[in-house]
């Protein structure tokens, strides 16, 4: 093996001679540059496989012939290796980024800096001197000062002083420090030193400390000292940028790691606390920016913080030193490609960033993994990072911790995800001049990219086992549909519609499918929802071509993995491959970025608050579902609240039911049926094997004073009565829908809140049953959208001579929704209510049965004004919905029949999953008739029968009285004999509930809204002013720096 | 004047290079009296580091005389002869980045007022929050 | 006010950076510097034991320094480096008794620097105080000579040769005493006292008095002319308002 | 009983049914009549005006759904009354009520009125969408009391069946849910009020603003549809009160006295007042009735 | 003689305030040369002649010139 002082020595005497390679031409020097860069990376990496698999020892090298303590020496081992591999990586890239974009001032010149930087992070990785380390640390920042001078913006220069500035001072500290632990110790050494140290007079010790802490602060751009690092990443070149994102700032935290063996551990909390300080603090402030190269300096000083929080908890041993080098590495390969990417877009602001990348290739979606890794999500190695961090804090019940951490990652979803909302918005005005990223630009990002993913997909097999074959099947599907994006949609759909039919009789195969199992349950479902999304989506259309299909079998792969989970961490990384990739659909809506974000936001609160329930669990030493109920005390408390809030946000419940209209509605028309039926019932999914369990197990949860199983059922009656109400008063389509999908939602929280057999049965019915009938109402108006491109439903009418098919799917839809026998919509009502009964839940009954009455006037609302009344001359030539889509709500409509002449088909498995759950049945099969255990039936088959005798009789009846009328046209009503005013006049449909708003007034004022509103211009008034502490005044920022010693000195450990 | 040994006296001054220096870049708005003040910054931390390594009485670590050529069991007795090195050898690579950063430093004043026509600190607060 | 604000902090650190002050005190060395001033000569073969240390036990952090200056010289050029097609500014000439003198002068210099890292193991001083005092001469040549060219293609080629044949002897030393820097064994130690001893070291200091000299007149070189332009007094106020 | 046997006699009860359907109706046109000093048409008019209108032809159509509103409105008259269970203790008169409970009626009370708004609504006149827009307003507020005062007699007896809850109320007319439950039952009668929808909630037809409001558009044998599923609606509707609030019935007698009581009820109210405006009506159900319904309800749970 | 320390002390401490007190940067570059210079002899007193060699040159002579050139370049006087 080479040796690795190479890796210092190389690049120094490269760089020493490349102002005479430049002599004999540009091409020259930069290829003997990047040459001199892979044969570093390549030392490096030609470690690695020998030191992960500990065949190799780690290295001590020894320089002059000393070892330690007489000679200044280094050491390489794993994380060195890996430090160093990612820093050549990023040196390589940035080279390949920044080397086009060389002006003739820069020309030839910036390769040299760029080298000597690298050189510097190489040396600070591997240095175990502390006065060497010094050396490279400035080696490092003179670089840094002298590299941000790249380009023609002349902010970089104003940036760069003001870091020069606070780094002089970091450098006082620094040496100060250097020189008393010299004095102190007798040694200069990083192997010796930690082990003198604590013979030092303990008075001095504190003060060194604290100038050593001050220094490293600085250099790790800690608040409130990382000002000119802030305006550094704002001014300079975001190539640059990049550059010392993956070489210097990761050798500068490294340094600080092998520096932190000095501290005494009463200093751990100090920087435990300066760490998260920094964490939660730079995303709040970033949650501020417009300016997106600023933002992600914030993101980048956070992200820094994060892991110093971790230095000391790795230290005790606390937390595995592979999670942090898995935000680590996550970081790097995150922010650097998002930074190559920024140097691409000219503009700093928000409003530069619209329509970003529409065209060329690739850099949407490399921008969208970027922004996905470093918001920690699967299966980009930060997830499994921080998932690593937060299981170990559960254990060390660091609770506090914990909180802080997931406040400040959910800080980080809202400023990223509304960068991508802008990203993703499309404006022709503006983006007609768009530049489109060149080959190089996204050489380094593709680079990242794939590595994260693939170092992301490693660990997801390592650390949740290896997914089953039909999973893997379907998410390669959709990996390979994102790559040949560009196909028609008819093609895209039929290999997703393969893949999903594939892994389908695979899973079915193996008895995966057993409807009578919560998961075989669920996996019928998904697997289904998605096939009919699939198979409507051969007819092209909203949300069947481009990268949506691809996305969509992603999504079905994370739900497979979902519901297959046996382990709190299967559920959660599914839970948020989930949210991501609806998140992405979603933003594919002609107006979808904007909700999408809000969407994604709320998904994240949701995750972190099931996280957060999870870690209760872990930390009481439960690691899987079906551990949970098992969970005792105060343990069980926490679990069920964080869990039952979490899903319940997610389900947008009323409170949090703002993201719902909006995601619902802007989503790609063929998708929402999806969203409706199958994404909304995962936190439904959810209640049952994880926050009920907890409840199933605890009697002491539920007597003990407010039920929380009452309350539970409470927020769900409001929920489908409140969301009701306001489907009332839409105007919009798909918006009314939306709500009425919430509320409908409502019924089933209600139904798994009661926790009896009967519940449980009438909620997995309705949740197969709103699979069918509101994907049908979904799918109906989507075909209805398709054909008038409208969702007004005003601005329709009379549409039921044009589209017969849709009509019969809507009105089949609305009967079964409102719950009018014959259809099974009245059987689930039917199971729900006796349940309630026996419960003896008399109000939230009151409720329900309230709310399903108070449907009836959005349904009519529905059918009618889209269907009914008078047809708008501009619809005249409107045609049925073509055949794919057709076929589709032709399969739902006999599904949805199905089940209303003979619900046992369901009702059987429903009633063995419900038997396995409770040891009791819900439910007797008497013939055709349902009789519950309190003995109530109801006959669904024989009231099918009855209504159907009944409806022909009449029907003849009324045709012996007055056989075939004549059909008169549209405008022949009865207007006194007048001429009827036109069409538009007639359809008596704007403002359908008029008088009931009146009626309501009071109760459907926006009120929850403008609290989230003023939650976010409250929150961001008061975010604003901290952040105003960066004055950008370099003076201040140097304040900053002396402030930071004065506090350490009063509030430190050494006063 | 009693008790007061050198190395009191060298480091206070040196402690009152450093402050009186950082005092020069927190008040002064001038980016050149800012630039100097971090250069006696720079001078203060130099006198600190020799004189943590000063030793009243003995000389230079310089073996140049014949004395210490003695046979090899004096060897250990040269360590009360002469003063510590280390310091000095920090020293000298802290003078010589110091006067690097300094240069840098001075070509960012240089470049800055050619473009804003200011040497005043408030001047290039452009980037902020 | 914020200046008050600013001094009164500044008093904590002033009191910190006190209450180290009686820790500063004289001590006996310890063991590592024992080692150095016990078997420094022995083991290097120099009588400066502040050279041995620079140069042998701690060179690499020596090797940083010369990087330290070097970047901060490609820095300065880069910062402030010339438009395209920026002319420079004709000077005014000096007198010719100054031209003359600081010709004159300009030969005995270089060399009293060169003997001085030359002799860097031997006596006070080495690579580092030699390259400035070459520096010296090569500025008081620009001073007088505002119009005096730096051969900058010799200067180049000796500063990036010196530069690299620091590192080469660097190789050499794990060559041969199989560690980086490393003095022992590549060359004969020597006789105490004489100037071709103690192995590498003088090699050593002396390609670092070159690169120090070369580098620090390029520096002075930059600082003096570099990125000057016509424009630059009257663009201030539109430049300053814009961008 | 066997099924022939079964339909046998739920015929002829739905025969009796409906005649008496139209009796009533006619006699409240009389009264209504004599009570505005007007002399009123014959008590049999309403079999005068079936005849005329079933035997006249349909002239035209708007197409299929305005075709089949009056078949579901006859639909959901018809069922409903047979869900109904008449006289308690005969099984002949107990119909097809075995099928479900008071939830099942509860919800097909929806099914005419459903169908019916939908043939209206392809009539395509303004007047009909109005219509149903006040009804659809007005039935959910009319609801509210309902469903808190049904609920109330739901958790006395832990059941949904009709039988269940006749069966509690014997033993006596205090037994009657009318006095053993004032509360719920005055909430539920004035739901009742709007459910028959005789003033001062007669807001769907309300003559004066949009002409007959949703039927509109229909004439001749689709209106002896109508009133042949309005008719029977009427009936089922005050048979279900009967059994509800009143104990139910344990003669045939019993049962016509019964829903003559009833019936009347809600004319004698409609003679005395204005008609709401819809959102009047709406804000009026919300209120006090709903208050008398959570009242009942709370009392019938602390009991 | 720590007298003489004392003295030089005083002095380079004088030649500190002068340089950050005077508003001539000119004047003000030179006063820190001077610091400097005094310093440097400070470390021959110390024992360290290496370090007052290279202070002396590079800290007192060269810094001097740069910060000489700079003012030449920007404004002599501050404002």
């Amino acid at each position: 093996m080479v040796n690795p002082i190479l890796l210092v020595a190389v690049p120094l005497g490269v760089g020493f001679l490349l102002p005479l390679f430049g002599k004999l031409g540009r091409p020259v020097a930069v290829a003997v540059h990047g040459a001199t860069i892979l044969f570093t990376t390549a030392v490096a990496a030609l470690w690695l496989p020998g030191l992960i698999d500990g065949s190799t020892a780690p290295l001590d090298i020894t320089t002059g012939g000393w070892s330690a303590p007489i000679g200044i020496t280094l050491r390489f081992g794993l994380p060195e290796a890996v430090l160093c591999v990612l820093a050549g990586l990023t040196a390589l890239a940035s080279l390949a980024a920044l080397t086009p974009r060389e002006d003739a001032e820069t020309v030839g010149r910036s390769g040299l800096l760029q080298l000597l930087v690298l050189t510097g992070a190489f040396g600070l990785i591997m240095t175990r001197d502390l006065f060497n380390l010094y050396v490279f640390l400035e080696i490092s920042s003179i670089g840094t000062y002298a590299i941000v001078a790249f380009g023609r913006d002349d902010s970089a220069l104003e940036a760069g002083f003001k870091y020069m500035l606070i780094g002089a001072a970091a450098s006082t500290f620094l040496l100060v420090a250097i020189a008393y632990l010299y004095k102190l110790t007798g040694t200069l050494s990083l192997v010796n030193m930690p082990g003198l140290v604590h013979t030092a007079p303990a008075g001095a010790l504190a003060i060194v400390m604290l100038f050593l802490l001050a220094g490293m602060a600085i250099e790790l751009k800690l608040i409130p000292v990382n000002g000119p690092a802030l305006d550094l990443y704002d001014g300079a070149e975001p190539g640059v940028m990049a550059l010392l994102t993956g070489a210097t700032v990761n050798g500068v935290l490294f340094a600080f790691w092998k520096v932190s063996a000095l501290f005494p551990q009463a200093w751990y909390p100090v920087l435990m606390t300066m760490g998260m300080i920094t964490f939660t603090g730079g995303n709040l402030m970033a949650t501020m920016q417009d300016r997106p190269r600023r933002m992600l300096g914030y993101s980048s000083s956070a992200q820094l913080g994060l892991l110093v929080f971790l230095v000391p908890l790795v230290r005790t041993g606390a937390v595995p030193m592979l999670a942090a080098g898995l935000l680590l590495i996550n970081h790097t390969l995150a922010k650097s490609a998002l930074l190559w990417l920024a140097g691409v877009i000219p503009g700093k602001t928000l409003d530069d960033w619209t329509g970003a990348f529409r065209s060329g290739f690739g850099g949407r979606v490399l921008l969208a993994a970027g922004i996905l890794a470093i918001t920690g999500l699967p299966p980009f190695p930060g997830f499994w990072g921080k998932w690593t961090v937060v299981t170990s804090l559960a254990h060390a019940g660091m609770n506090g911790w914990i909180t802080a951490l997931l406040l400040g990652s959910l800080f980080e979803f809202i400023y990223y995800y509304r960068w991508y909302q802008r990203v993703q918005t499309e404006d022709d005005s503006r983006t007609a001049a768009r530049p489109v990223a060149g080959l190089w630009d996204l050489f380094g990002p593709a680079l990242f990219g794939l590595g994260g993913l693939v170092l992301g997909l490693v660990w997801t097999v390592r650390m949740t086992g290896t997914p089953t074959e039909a999973v893997i099947v379907i998410a390669a599907v959709g990996l390979v549909l994102l790559l040949v994006k560009n196909l028609p949609a008819l093609v895209l759909n039929l290999a997703g519609l393969l893949g999903v039919v594939a892994a389908a009789l695979w899973l079915g195969r193996t008895g995966a499918l057993a409807p009578d199992t919560l998961p075989g349950l669920f996996q019928l479902l998904i697997l289904g929802g998605g096939a009919l999304v699939l198979l409507a989506g051969l007819s092209g259309g909203s949300g069947a071509s481009g990268s949506v299909p691809g996305l969509f079998m992603i999504l079905v792969s994370s739900l497979l993995m979902l519901a297959r989970a046996e382990t709190l961490l299967q559920f959660f990384a599914g839970w948020e491959i989930m949210t991501w990739s609806s998140y992405l659909i979603i933003g594919h809506g002609r107006r979808g970025p904007k909700p999408a974000s809000i969407y994604m936001v709320f998904s994240g609160a949701a995750g972190f608050l099931v996280l957060g329930g999870m870690m209760a669990a872990i930390g009481a030493g439960q690691t899987t579902l079906a551990g949970l109920g098992m969970l005792t005390g105060s343990a069980a408390v926490w679990a069920w609240t964080l869990l039952g809030l979490g899903f319940l946000v997610k389900s947008a419940a009323v409170g949090a039911h703002v993201w719902a209209p909006g995601a619902y509605s802007e989503s790609p028309d063929l998708f929402t049926p999806f969203l409706s039926g199958v994404i909304s019932k995962i936190p439904m999914f959810g209640f049952m094997v994880a926050a009920l369990r907890i409840a199933a197990g605890n009697l002491a949860l539920v007597t003990d004073g407010l039920d929380p199983l009452w309350l539970l059922g409470a927020v769900g009656a409001v929920t489908a009565f409140g969301m009701t109400l306001l489907a009332v008063f839409q105007e919009d389509a798909k918006k009314l829908l939306a709500y009425s999908s919430v509320g409908q939602v409502g019924y089933i929280v209600v139904g798994l809140a009661i926790l009896s057999p009967l519940g449980w049965t009438a909620a997995l019915f309705h949740v197969v049953h709103h699979l069918l009938f509101k994907g049908l109402l979904f799918f109906a108006i989507a075909g209805v959208i398709m054909r008038t491109g409208t969702r007004t439903m005003y601005e329709m009418g009379g549409l039921i001579k044009k589209m017969p098919l849709s009509f019969i799917s809507t009105l089949i839809g609305i009967i079964a929704l409102s719950g009018v026998p014959p259809l099974a919509g009245f059987t689930g009502k039917w199971l729900l209510y006796q349940a309630l009964l026996a419960k003896g839940w008399y109000f939230i009954l009151v409720l329900v049965m309230f709310a399903s009455v108070v449907a009836f006037v959005y349904l009519f609302r529905l059918i009618h004004t889209v269907f009914l009344g008078q047809l708008k001359p501009q619809h005249r030539t409107v045609r049925e919905v073509p055949l794919p889509l057709a076929v589709t709500q032709v399969l739902m409509i006999i599904g949805t029949m199905a089940l209303a002449v003979y619900p046992q088909v369901l009702l059987r498995p429903l009633d063995a999953l419900v038997r396995g759950q409770f040891q009791a049945a819900a439910l007797t099969f008497d013939g055709t008739a349902l009789v519950t255990a309190t003995g109530a039936t109801f006959n669904p088959t024989h009231m099918m029968v009855l209504v159907v005798i009944l409806f022909v009789l009449m029907a003849l009846g009324l045709l012996v009285l007055g056989p075939w009328p004549r059909k008169v046209g549209q405008l022949d009503i009865g207007f006194a004999g007048e001429l009827p005013p036109p069409p538009q006049e007639l359809h008596y449909a704007a403002n359908f509930a008029q008088p009931y708003r009146r009626a309501w007034a009071h109760l459907v004022q926006p009120r929850v809204m403008r609290f989230w509103n003023a939650v976010a211009d409250g929150g961001g008034g008061a975010v604003d002013l901290l952040r105003r502490m960066y004055s950008g005044n370099g003076q201040t920022y140097v304040m900053y720096a002396v402030l930071l010693v004065a506090v350490l000195a009063l509030l430190g450990p050494g006063r | 004047m009693n008790g007061l040994t050198p190395s009191t006296l060298y480091l206070a001054t040196a402690i009152l290079l450093i402050l009186m220096g950082l005092a020069a870049v927190l008040v002064k708005r001038n980016l050149l009296k800012m630039v100097l003040g971090l250069s006696l910054v720079d001078t203060g931390i130099h006198l600190l580091i020799a004189a943590l390594g000063a030793h009243p009485g003995r000389t230079a670590p310089i073996l140049d005389d014949a004395k210490y050529l003695a046979d090899p069991h004096t060897l250990l007795a040269r360590v009360n002869l002469v003063v510590d090195p280390v310091p000095q050898a920090l020293v000298l690579t802290a003078i010589v980045i110091g006067v690097g950063v300094t240069a840098l430093m001075l070509s960012y004043v240089v470049r800055l007022y050619a473009r804003r026509g200011s040497l005043d600190i408030g001047e290039i607060g452009r980037l902020k929050w | 006010m914020k200046q008050i604000f600013s001094l009164a902090l500044l008093a904590i650190t002033g009191w910190l950076l006190w209450s180290l002050v009686p820790y500063g005190q004289a001590t006996e060395p310890g063991p590592v510097s024992s080692h150095y001033i016990a078997h420094g000569l022995q083991e290097n073969g120099g009588s400066n034991l502040v050279t041995s240390i620079v140069v042998n036990y701690r060179g690499f952090d020596t090797l940083g320094e010369v990087t330290v200056l070097f970047l901060s010289v490609a820095g300065a050029g880069f910062v402030l480096r010339r438009r395209s097609g920026q002319r420079r500014v004709a000077p005014r000439p000096s007198s010719e008794f100054v031209q003359t003198g600081a010709r004159m002068l300009f030969a005995p210099m270089v060399l009293f620097g060169v003997y001085i890292f030359v002799h860097g193991h031997l006596t006070p001083g080495g690579g580092f105080q030699g390259g400035a005092v070459i520096a010296s001469a090569v500025l008081m040549l620009l001073l007088a000579d505002r119009d005096h060219h730096l051969p900058h293609g010799f200067m180049g080629w000796l500063e990036s040769l010196a530069g690299f044949g620091y590192v080469l002897t660097g190789f050499l030393g794990l060559a041969i005493g199989g560690s980086f820097l490393a003095n022992k064994g590549v060359l004969p130690l020597g006789q105490w006292n004489r100037l071709f001893s103690a192995g590498v070291i003088p090699i050593i200091y002396t390609l670092v008095g070159l690169k120090v000299g070369t580098e620090l007149s390029t520096l002075l070189d930059v600082m003096v002319d570099s990125g000057r332009d016509h424009g630059e007094a009257d663009a201030h106020g539109q430049k300053g308002g814009a961008a | 009983m066997d099924l022939a046997s079964r339909i046998g006699w739920t015929l002829l009860s739905f025969f009796v049914a409906l005649n008496y359907g139209f009796v009533i109706n006619g006699i409240i046109r009389k009264v209504m009549a004599r009570i505005q000093g007007r002399f009123g048409p014959p008590v049999w008019q309403p079999y005068i005006d079936l005849g005329k209108m079933a035997f006249q032809r349909n002239s035209i159509s708007h197409g299929i759904m305005f075709w089949l509103g009056p078949v579901f409105r006859a639909v959901g008259g018809v069922g409903l009354y047979l869900l109904m269970p008449v006289v308690m203790g005969d099984p002949r008169l107990y119909a097809f009520t075995d099928m479900g409970d008071l939830l099942l009626m509860m919800y097909f009370m929806f099914f005419g009125s459903l169908g019916m708004a939908l043939g209206a609504g392809e009539g395509g006149h303004p007047h009909s969408p109005i219509g149903i827009s006040r009804g659809l307003s007005q039935m959910t507020a009319y609801e509210l009391p309902f469903i808190l005062a049904v609920v109330a007699l739901v958790a006395q007896t832990r059941s949904f069946d009709v039988t269940a809850i006749m069966a509690a109320q014997q033993g006596g007319v205090l037994h009657w849910n009318l006095f053993a439950n004032p509360l719920s039952s005055i909430a539920a009668f004035i739901a009742l009020l709007g459910m028959n929808m005789y003033a001062p909630f007669n807001i769907v037809g309300a003559p004066t603003e949009i002409p007959v409001g949703p039927m509109t558009e229909y004439h001749n044998a689709y209106i002896s549809f109508m009133m042949v599923g309005r008719s029977a609606f009427a009936i089922a509707k005050t048979v279900l009160f009967m059994n509800l609030f009143l104990g139910g019935a344990h003669s045939v007698i019993e049962a016509v006295v019964k829903i003559f009581a009833i019936y009347f009820w809600t004319v004698f109210v409609g003679a005395v007042f204005m008609r709401f405006r819809a959102e009047q009506s709406v804000r009026f159900f919300l209120r006090w009735p709903a208050a008398l319904g959570v009242a009942g309800l709370a009392l019938s749970l602390w009991r | 003689m720590i007298i003489v320390d004392i003295l030089i002390c005083l002095v380079l401490l004088a030649a500190g305030v002068g340089a950050m007190l005077q508003r001539n940067l000119v004047a003000s570059s030179v006063l820190v040369g001077v610091v400097s210079l005094m310093v440097s002899i400070l470390f021959l007193r110390i024992g360290a002649p290496d370090v007052a060699m290279t202070e002396a040159a590079i800290g007192a002579g060269l810094s001097t010139v740069i910060f000489l050139i700079a003012v030449r370049r920007t404004e002599e006087e501050e404002q």
